[in-house]
């Protein structure tokens, strides 16, 4: 389900860097005075290692087990939301897996939708049924995420299916594999339950702060829509073009016959280009004599 | 059936941890670099990247990235191997495109590459430590970097565990075992696995309270070296634009 | 009458994943019956040796043969079940979720009739004083506990080749006693590494010295000298 | 005068949360400067005594103090920076990513300046031979080197009391004359458990003996006899 860099538009991964950072901000917040457990970190472990199996999907990303109810419903939503992010920045930061700027949506979907959303189906339903509980939020916290993914890039126009393929496609494939999603959650629950049963005990949560963050994701959706109308698909192009960067003196000065006469545009287009690309190598090797000349351990 | 499960995921697991560890004896000239530097302009090359659809823009990224490499010691056939993978992914994704916009999927994947290779050159010549007090110094929150830090070395503890466990079970496996045990122990070695990651973690957690648990700051290294790098990466930011 | 060796290494190299150097160039033949004793420093190869002498991995270079067969995935299950393997560290070698399954785990898949299975549990358990631990998890022992289960669930299949690597760390006395007793009266091959080189006197008449990875030395227990154990590193 | 003791233990009885007894009322002082040996079989609870009596483990009954202190949250890590454990298990007790940066854990920690860090890294690398593997991760080395890596990390910031369980296990026998050696020259306390008697014999003066969680004896080395562990089951 993660988003590599590349398929948002940069107004969406904005959006949703904001986003992210206040929720997962007031959940650090919240956990300020905590100590991270062993099993904080041993879930984050095998949560990432069960993430290692991913295949594509034509139309929207990846399908693979996600986890984040589970997280939510071992760890509480804060402290599961953290363990979900970091689990997304490590395998971004080592793997690529999950872009950079994509992360910001990535947190959003895979840690706190699903997490919260994981964690009150499972408070709420596991009054009648432990294991059923589970299994609903594992099953539906995954499928609401992909929804959030499948949307998120369905309206990013970098992406070219639009958002009549990537939320069915995103949305369907997770409900059925969600199952699987399902089952490993109440199977997790379930034998937790029956051998380390304080592993399992309520996680408090503020009410309050916890229906404000329900409606923070209710409006997301709209948030980004506005985010898609209002910003530029290309804003480092636009702030060039607005800059008149392409006539600009200092460039002139670098090259002043950008479009040498006699030859047309496109091989003077490649002669700059490759002008750089030794000015870069240049440059690269002057870091380079810097190095040699450093010493350090 | 079951055999060949448990084939995979140890062959899965040797490659991931493969990952996890970069080669930590090869220093090329990035490796010397103070990693916020670093941090700052793989973010920035990414952003160059997924902000065009031009050709000449992405390439003249790419084969400048590719000169970096080389030039500062990052080895090219390593670099491949990390990023094959997703850029193939992408192109999978989009390829229905092919027959309506031919150009589109070879353009969306060119950026999906530029951009990966963008974070390599921060992954490959970095330690994890590096990033974390890189991460600090831009005022990440003291939590979240501890969290990162707890849960990669967890993340190399259960990586080396579960190796050594599916030897285990591979040098006492004396006869093929049937399918249908798949599902019945598969699901309770996982449970037992679990459980016994999260007793082991509370074990190191003691051997981490017994030598203390700050988490050490790094001394910054700021001097020509990074001045250089940084003339280099803002050298690329304009010459994108101006291009 | 030629006896063939049991288990033959030729020119056999193993390069971990990271590239660290684990054994190069080992050429060795152990034949039927043997009681061979390994040692050398840390970081030799010992461990790599064993297991790569036991089919666990597969040379990077080279060839190994065991009962004559190159290991293959058809061959493979036949082998492990003639050979037994004591890893170094328990932790690495323990997954069931109790002492009685840990035991039990290859006499079960021989499909052994229960009678047979309870009076071999009865009596390693008793030999290994393991009554009182049986229903625990065995990563809730204590150190000497887990290596005492590890021994006794790799002998308690009578494996025609047993390799045994640091039987003795973390053991006590007592089990000691125990493990060298049933080596002595036991019928089949045995491989020992070990840095008590006690346990290397007591059983092994031949012993193999390794150092940075290679045989450096392939010689009887009696012509083993301090001069070179001292060179070597041993000492 | 009268020399109070470092750390004492009174009516300590820990039991862990599956229900197993680890120990069991426990009356102990340890003085400065004593070398103590603790011995006794597998499953005595010699390694829970030794987290029991470096504030690692709380006692379910009973009180430990160090330095005078009963450890609580304010004071637990100014106790345990003055303490260095050598765990029987090194898997559970190295976690960073190469061998440089587990030695350098502490030291960094510390606060000590380039130079000086250099210097002790310099140093405690060439005794333990792991120049080699500085680095490596540690989870990557053989057994014995994890060991001593992991001796050399506790050594290298001179606690005041240092506890060693199972300090020999698995290592070679030069490493075993260095740890040796410069526990005789340490100017600290020194607690060591272990299975091999010689090298309790080596260094310490007085011995512990323990059996199913409660120590059966307190005396010194040179009143104890064959007999006795014979009878406790040592040997
Ligand atoms: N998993 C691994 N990955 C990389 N290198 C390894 C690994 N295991 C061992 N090595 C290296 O291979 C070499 C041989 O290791 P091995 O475990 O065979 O030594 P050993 O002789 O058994 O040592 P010891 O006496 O300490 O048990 C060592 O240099 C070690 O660092
Ligand atoms: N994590 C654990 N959970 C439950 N029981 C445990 C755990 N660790 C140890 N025990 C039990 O506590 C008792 C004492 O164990 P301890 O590790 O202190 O023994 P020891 O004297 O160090 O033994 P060894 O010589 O084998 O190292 C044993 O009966 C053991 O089974
Ligand atoms: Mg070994
Ligand atoms: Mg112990």
């Amino acid at each position: 389900m993660h988003i590599p860099d590349g398929y948002l538009d940069l107004s969406i991964a904005g959006i949703f860097f904001i986003l992210s950072f206040i929720v997962l901000g007031y959940s650090l917040y919240r956990l300020r005075s905590e100590k991270l457990t062993s099993l904080f970190g041993v879930l984050s472990a095998a949560i990432f290692a069960a993430q290692m199996l991913n295949w594509p999907i034509p139309g929207g990303t990846s399908a693979h087990f996600v986890g984040g109810s589970l997280a939510g419903i071992l760890l509480g939503p804060y402290a599961g939301a953290l363990a979900m992010a970091i689990v997304l920045t490590i395998q971004t930061l080592v793997f690529n897996d999950g872009g950079i700027t994509a992360w910001g949506a990535n947190v959003w979907n895979m840690a706190i939708v699903n997490v919260f959303l994981g964690y009150y189906l499972y408070q709420f339903l596991s009054k009648f049924n432990r294991n059923l509980g589970a299994f609903i939020a594992g099953w539906l916290g995954i499928t609401v995420a992909a929804i959030f993914a499948g949307f998120e890039i369905g309206l990013s126009t970098s992406f070219a299916y639009g958002l009549s393929i990537t939320i069915p496609v995103m949305g369907l494939w997770h409900a059925i594999l969600g199952v699987i999603e399902g089952i490993i959650t109440a199977g997790v629950v379930a034998y937790l339950a029956t051998r380390r049963a304080d592993l399992l005990e309520k996680k408090e949560v503020g009410r309050a702060s916890f229906a404000l963050i329900a409606v923070l994701i209710a409006l997301s959706p709209i948030f980004a829509y506005f985010a898609e109308i209002v910003g530029y698909s290309e804003p480092l192009e636009n702030a060039a073009e607005m800059l008149e960067l392409e006539e600009s003196p200092i460039y002139e000065g670098l090259l002043p016959d950008y479009t040498i006469p006699g030859l047309d545009p496109y091989i003077g287009t490649l002669i700059s280009g490759a002008i750089g690309v030794m000015i870069v190598l240049m440059l690269a090797y002057a870091v380079r004599y810097a190095r040699s000349s450093r010493k350090d351990t | 059936m079951h055999v060949v499960l448990e084939k995979t995921l140890k062959n899965a697991s040797s490659y991931f941890q493969n990952f996890l560890i970069h080669e930590y004896g090869v220093r090329g000239t990035l490796h010397a670099i103070d990693a916020r530097v670093k941090l700052l302009s793989s973010f920035s090359f990414v952003i160059l990247a997924v902000s065009t659809f031009d050709l000449e823009k992405l390439l003249f990224l790419l084969i400048s990235l590719l000169a970096v490499s080389t030039v500062l010691g990052v080895n090219l056939k390593s670099l491949f191997k990390r990023v094959w993978l997703f850029t193939v992914f992408s192109f999978i994704v989009v390829s229905p495109f092919l027959l309506q916009n031919p150009e589109y999927p070879f353009l969306f994947t060119l950026r999906v590459l530029i951009t990966l290779i963008s974070l390599q050159l921060l992954v490959m010549t970095t330690s994890f430590a590096e990033i974390c007090f890189a991460m600090r110094s831009f005022k990440i929150p003291q939590l979240f970097v501890h969290a990162l830090w707890l849960a990669y070395r967890y993340i190399l503890v259960v990586f080396q565990d579960i190796v050594s466990i599916l030897l285990a079970r591979e040098s006492r496996r004396v006869a093929k075992g049937s399918h249908r045990d798949l599902w019945k122990k598969g699901g309770e070695a996982i449970g037992l696995f679990f459980l016994r990651s999260i007793e082991r973690a509370e074990r190191i957690q003691l051997a981490m309270a017994s030598r203390g648990e700050k988490i050490f700051e790094m001394r910054a290294k700021v001097g020509m070296l990074e001045i250089i790098y940084i003339t280099l990466s803002a050298f690329i930011i304009l010459w994108w634009l101006a291009l | 009458m030629v006896v063939s060796p049991l288990i033959t290494a030729k020119g056999v190299s193993y390069t971990y994943p990271d590239g660290s150097v684990g054994v190069r160039e080992i050429d060795l033949e152990i034949f039927p019956k043997e009681r061979v004793g390994i040692i050398g420093p840390n970081g030799s190869g010992k461990s790599t040796l064993i297991f790569l002498l036991s089919a666990l991995l597969k040379p990077t270079k080279g060839e190994v043969r065991v009962f004559g067969l190159i290991p293959d995935k058809k061959n493979v299950e036949n082998i492990r079940r003639r050979i037994g393997v004591v890893f170094q560290n328990p932790d690495d070698f323990l997954f069931n979720p109790t002492v009685k399954d840990e035991l039990l785990y290859v006499p079960r898949q021989l499909e052994m009739n229960e009678e047979e299975m309870r009076k071999l549990l009865q009596e390693y358990s008793k030999t290994f004083k393991l009554e009182e631990i049986l229903q625990k998890p065995p990563f809730r022992l204590s150190g000497g506990e887990k290596k005492k289960v590890e021994i006794a669930s790799v002998l308690i299949y009578s494996p025609e080749v047993i390799f045994l690597d640091e039987p003795t760390a973390n053991v006590d006395g007592k089990t000691r006693k125990i493990v060298v007793e049933m080596m002595k009266n036991y019928n089949g091959t045995v491989v020992i590494t070990s840095h008590e080189l006690g346990i290397i006197e007591e059983l092994c008449k031949r012993v193999i010295l390794m150092s940075k990875g290679k045989i450096v030395l392939d010689t009887t227990i009696n012509d083993l000298n301090e001069q070179i154990l001292e060179e070597i590193g041993v000492f």
